[in-house]
């Protein structure tokens, strides 16, 4: 065991997630996410919620860190509400 | 007289349990005394190498309404070592003998030794995380999960039967029963298996897990949420702790995140296939090979590849 | 209107146990506790009667002295006043133990009309608890329950028992242990959350249970788990284009022999 | 008027929720502390270093109880480029008597200090989030939290750096992406013995360290912080610019981990989580224009109290005293509207906003673009040149020095950054 360059996959899968099924804090607009150019989102999520699939911004709530890093950067606003998630959902830390 | 008891209302179980008994008893020097309620499981007992058979001869037969007159019988004969089917009948039975008994009891245990006068049992702790033994002082308990052990070859000397009359506990009225709507399917046997879970959003979106199958020549299994919250399948091909347990030579798992609690049923199969569309899903660390991506998508392909050529 | 008892277990959160790889021993350093998974269901269970029907509901537990941190979880769920027994032996107790001090804790703060119980513990897993307290209390006992109506004492339930489902009835008093299945857990609301803290809450000495020794000696010991770790390969295939991904593992499958 | 449910709702069990919380259940106010964690501490990341002034100034029997990883005895700064690394290592080995810090880790720190709330008679509830305010005649009387209204004399917001609360009650727009840095974190495990002997401390104390050059060329750092068994290793970086770079922020956080530099440090440690969280660092500069309105104010990440100077980082300390300052604030007035200018008043007697002022311009170290890679790169270099030995003659000194410089940086560039250094500082 030492330390190793790990995907975003494996440093997520550090962390507690209690997901709120069907129920996302995060909404995102996917008319406005086509339309914007620079997509600031792709880089800077530190969770890689948003990726790039078929040219589309895909966006995935399960691993999000709670940062709002989206939200503040996202420049064509299509992050359209950003919401803490549910009481008892979202990421847990225990070691931070 | 001190013995080595087995029961289960299971027949086949029964049998099962005879192979540790007989174990224990070369290095216990005790007879194995099997109890059932059935003349018919009682003579193939004995021919399996039951020293003594105990026919239970009563109006209620459920093994709940039996726990009370096995318990009294097991502390009249000075049981040593008890074994029991480890259905949920057959730990609501021994774990109600084991409170007369004033003993110890290690549910779903799946080996077994003898160690310093000391039974000791390995079984799963923290939904199969970790193992642990337990060393239990005699008079001991363990219920056995089915096919944890075979059926031992036929005995040169079959043991003897004998009839017992008990009474039943009449305090709980069954007025209705229900058996699973079997398909005849035992999947505990099954070669290949592709296993669904909460990844499907529809009941009929397992066609498209069913036509995989069928391309693969494998039986379908879930999870607990898709048998026991939807029903969309019937519970006797639900995997996982409190499930069945399969070890088959492949399971390829689709739209279930691998909690462990489910991958108990399965971590024994000889390849695990994992298609998933999250990357960080637990079932990819547990898996030989993956692929990631939305299964409605890779399914059909999947299928198609398979039924070419 | 029924007078209630739940038993439940705090245990130690499993995601937060580790596995040391170099010796697969366990790493429960930084572990927290919760309450047990089906424990849940069976508190729930029990509120909600109480909320149909009225009466009261006693949570009762047995623990390591840590266990008094529950309080507000619990009492946020329902049930209207808890007992907590406070042992520093608790961590070794078995089964036989466990039940032995419920058995005795209820003796002194009952009789219920209904005690309920969870189905398993999410740590130990032991599924005894339930028979064993039924024996020693000598009522009938319900078991795997996925369905429970109470109409005066008259108790009717569904079990699911895995081959099928039976409907039964029995008249209580009685012990019952439900299924995950039976309903879902609610999530505290702020006002039951406040509710929580002017419940009554007390410890019952262990001391005062009237134990002997030999009823608090373990039967079975636990000697120090092992983690079970996995090994498989691990190829995972995440080609953008997913007919790249199918044609990889179709091949994968070929050279294990088992395809066709 | 419906009765009040509470004399004050504290959102937020972080730093400044529970020393606004604590102090006022400590005078005798029944207060309500809601956390929307499982537990205090849960949804939270930091860095790791608290200065123990902020604890002293709530209560000075707190410190003794908190649960404190390291006292730092040891400042280190790190000047990377490629392979190479220059550090630049402080301590006092004397009995240091001076001001303290400790590493702590958040999840324990923050549950404790909620804790210490309940034991003051403050009522703790967690897995609650605040969805929004009660409201009479323009004035804040309670929160809605799900279907639960809960009224009070005061709300107090400290709800974190993304304020939702602040934000719905219109004290003030969104974060300006300019005003905070992205921290990312991983808290890696280390036996408590290896930590102290590889970064020369006794058990119990502790080193922190800043580097710089190890963020490809963008505004910010890294930092790394001895806890007891772990250590807390991370970079914070502005975001904006990370945008434009293109590279994923895990990318350039994995770079930074896996500097050979710190390969010795973190040699057999365990990564046991993953953290990312919004710093406010703008400073004096980024401070709302308001922090409070009738029935309502805001402190902690929330009022965006924050200090980065290149060197050291605060914010847990200045989220305790501003919720000091707004526990005092709801003490010492009569009636919700006189407790925001109060509060504005304390924040100035508690020396928030002159120390805020005091590093108004230090922001504009960050817009130096050069000290986050020529000027790391340089020193670097220098160094090298000055300790090679190759047999050969060597060109005087300070012609070489010279040729290090000009190869980074021109004159020009060099005085004008210096000029806007000084004027930063």
């Amino acid at each position: 065991m030492t330390i190793k360059r790990m995907s975003p996959e494996e440093l997520l899968a550090l962390d507690r997630f209690n997901v709120d099924e069907g129920n996302p804090h995060i909404h995102v607009d996917k008319t406005l996410c086509a339309r914007c150019q620079s997509r600031p989102c792709l880089v800077v999520c530190p969770a890689r919620c948003y990726q790039l699939k078929d040219a589309q911004v895909a966006f995935e709530y399960a691993g999000c860190l709670e940062c709002g890093t989206c939200r503040v950067l996202c420049s064509d606003k299509g992050v359209t509400r950003w919401d803490y998630p549910r009481a008892t959902f979202g990421v847990t830390f225990r070691n931070s | 007289m001190p013995g080595i008891f087995i029961y289960s209302e299971d027949p086949r179980l029964a049998q099962q349990l005879l192979t540790p008994a007989l174990e224990l008893k070369k290095d216990l020097r005790q007879p194995v005394v099997a109890l059932t309620t059935d003349p018919e499981a009682a003579s193939i007992l004995a021919a399996l190498g039951a020293d003594r058979v105990v026919v239970l001869r009563s109006a209620l037969t459920s093994p709940e309404a039996l726990a009370p007159a096995v318990a009294q019988l097991l502390a009249k004969e000075g049981a040593q070592v008890v074994l029991v089917g480890g259905t949920l009948r057959g730990k609501h039975l021994a774990a109600h003998a084991a409170a007369v008994l004033k003993a110890g009891l290690a549910t779903d245990a799946r080996h077994l030794a003898l160690s310093d006068g000391r039974l000791v049992a390995r079984r799963m702790l923290y939904a199969g995380l970790a193992v642990s033994d337990e060393e239990l002082t005699l008079p001991a308990l363990a219920t056995i999960p089915p096919r944890t052990f075979p059926v031992p070859t036929q005995a040169p000397n079959p043991g003897v039967v004998e009839n017992l009359d008990v009474l039943g506990d009449p305090r709980m009225t069954v007025f209705s029963s229900t058996p699973v709507q079997g398909e005849g399917v035992d999947i505990t046997t099954a070669v290949r298996l592709v296993a669904v879970g909460r990844g499907f959003g529809h009941k009929e979106d397992l066609g498209l897990a069913r036509d995989l199958a069928g391309a693969l020549k494998a039986d379908l299994a879930c999870t607990r949420g898709i048998a026991e919250d939807e029903h969309w399948l019937p519970i006797e091909r639900y995997i996982g702790i409190s499930g069945q347990t399969v070890r088959p030579e492949l399971y390829l798992a689709t739209g279930l995140s691998g909690q462990v609690q489910h991958m108990v049923g399965c971590r024994e199969a000889k390849v695990i296939v994992a298609v998933n569309k999250d990357e960080r899903a637990p079932i990819f660390e547990m898996a030989d090979y993956g692929i990631v991506g939305d299964l409605y998508t890779v399914l059909p392909l999947l299928t198609a590849a398979l039924n070419k050529n | 209107m029924p007078k209630l008892l739940v038993c439940y277990k705090w245990v130690l959160d499993e995601q937060d146990i580790k596995i040391r790889p170099d010796d697969l021993s366990l790493d429960a350093s930084r572990a927290k506790g919760k309450l047990s998974d089906f424990d849940r269901n069976a508190i729930e269970e029990a509120s909600l009667i109480m909320e149909a029907q009225g009466g009261t509901v006693d949570a009762l537990t047995y623990g390591l002295p840590t266990v008094k941190a529950s309080v507000k979880d619990v009492l946020s769920r329902g049930p209207s006043r808890l007992l907590w027994i406070g042992d520093p032996a608790a961590d070794q107790a078995d089964a036989y133990v466990i039940a032995n001090v419920l058995a005795a804790a209820i003796r002194k703060a009952g009789p219920y009309d209904l005690i309920l119980c969870g189905e398993g513990s999410s740590d130990l897993f032991y599924q005894q608890i339930p028979a064993r307290l039924a024996a020693l209390l000598e009522l009938p006992c319900v078991s795997f329950v996925q369905k429970l109506t109470l109409e005066g004492p008259v108790l009717t339930a569904t079990r699911s028992l895995g081959d099928g489902t039976e409907e039964v009835r029995v008249t209580g008093p009685a012990v019952v242990s439900v299924l995950g299945e039976i309903n879902k857990p609610r999530i505290p609301s702020l006002k039951q959350v406040l509710g929580a803290s002017k419940k009554p809450s007390e410890e019952l000495p262990l001391a005062g249970l009237g134990l002997t020794e030999a009823e608090l000696e373990p039967k079975a010991l636990r000697r120090a788990p092992r983690g079970f770790l996995m090994n498989r390969k691990n190829i995972i295939y995440k080609d953008a284009d997913p007919a790249a991904n199918v044609g990889k593992l179709v091949a994968s499958l070929e050279a294990e022999g088992l395809r066709g | 008027m419906s009765e009040e449910d509470f004399d004050v709702i504290v959102a937020g069990a972080g730093p400044a929720g529970s020393a606004c919380a604590y102090t006022l259940a400590k005078a005798g106010k029944n207060v309500l502390l809601l956390e929307r964690g499982d537990s205090a501490g849960a949804k939270n990341v930091s860095g790791g270093r608290l200065y123990a002034y902020a604890l002293d100034l709530v209560d000075p029997d707190l410190r003794g109880r908190a649960p404190l990883q390291r006292r730092i005895v040891r400042e280190q700064v790190m000047l990377l480029d490629g392979a190479r690394a220059t550090t630049l290592d402080h301590g006092d080995y004397g009995d240091a008597a001076g001001p303290q810090s400790y590493s702590v880790l958040r999840a324990p720190l923050d549950e404790w200090f909620a804790s210490e709330v309940e034991a003051q008679g403050g009522t703790l509830a967690c897995g609650m989030r605040v969805d929004g305010f009660l409201e009479e005649n323009g004035r804040i009387v309670g929160v809605k939290v799900g279907e639960d209204d809960m009224r009070c004399g005061t709300v107090v917001a400290a709800d974190g750096v993304n304020s939702c609360l602040g934000r719905q009650a219109g004290l003030f727009g969104d974060v300006a992406p300019a005003t905070v840095g992205l921290g990312v974190k991983e808290t890696i495990e280390l036996p408590e013995a290896v930590i102290s002997q590889r970064f020369g401390v006794k058990n119990g104390e502790g080193a922190a360290r800043v580097a710089l050059g190890c963020t490809d060329g963008i505004s910010g750092g890294g930092f790394l912080y001895t806890n007891t068994d772990s250590v807390s290793l991370g970079l914070v970086l502005n975001p904006g610019q990370v945008a434009r770079r293109g590279r994923p922020i895990q990318d350039l956080w994995q770079d930074f981990k896996l500097h050979p530099a710190l390969a010795g440090l973190l040699e057999g440690g365990v990564s046991l989580e993953y953290g990312a969280h919004l710093v406010p660092e703008r400073g004096y500069h980024g401070l709302p224009r308001n922090l409070h309105r009738p029935g309502l104010v805001v402190a902690g990440d929330a009022g965006q109290f924050g200090i980065n100077t290149g060197l050291i980082l605060r914010g847990m300390d200045l989220a305790m005293v501003s919720g000091l300052a707004a526990a005092r604030a709801i003490l010492e007035t009569t009636g919700p509207d006189a407790v925001g200018p109060a509060y504005l008043t304390q924040l100035e007697t508690l020396a928030l906003l002159p120390t805020m002022r005091v590093y108004a311009e230090c922001h504009g170290l960050f817009e130096l673009s050069r000290l986050f890679g020529a000027y790391p790169a340089l020193a670097n270099e220098a160094l090298a040149t000055l300790f090679s030995v190759d047999g050969r003659t060597p060109p005087p000194m300070l012609t070489q020095l010279w040729q290090v410089v000009r190869s980074h940086v021109s004159l020009g560039q060099m005085l004008s950054d210096a000029w806007k250094g000084f004027r930063s500082v």
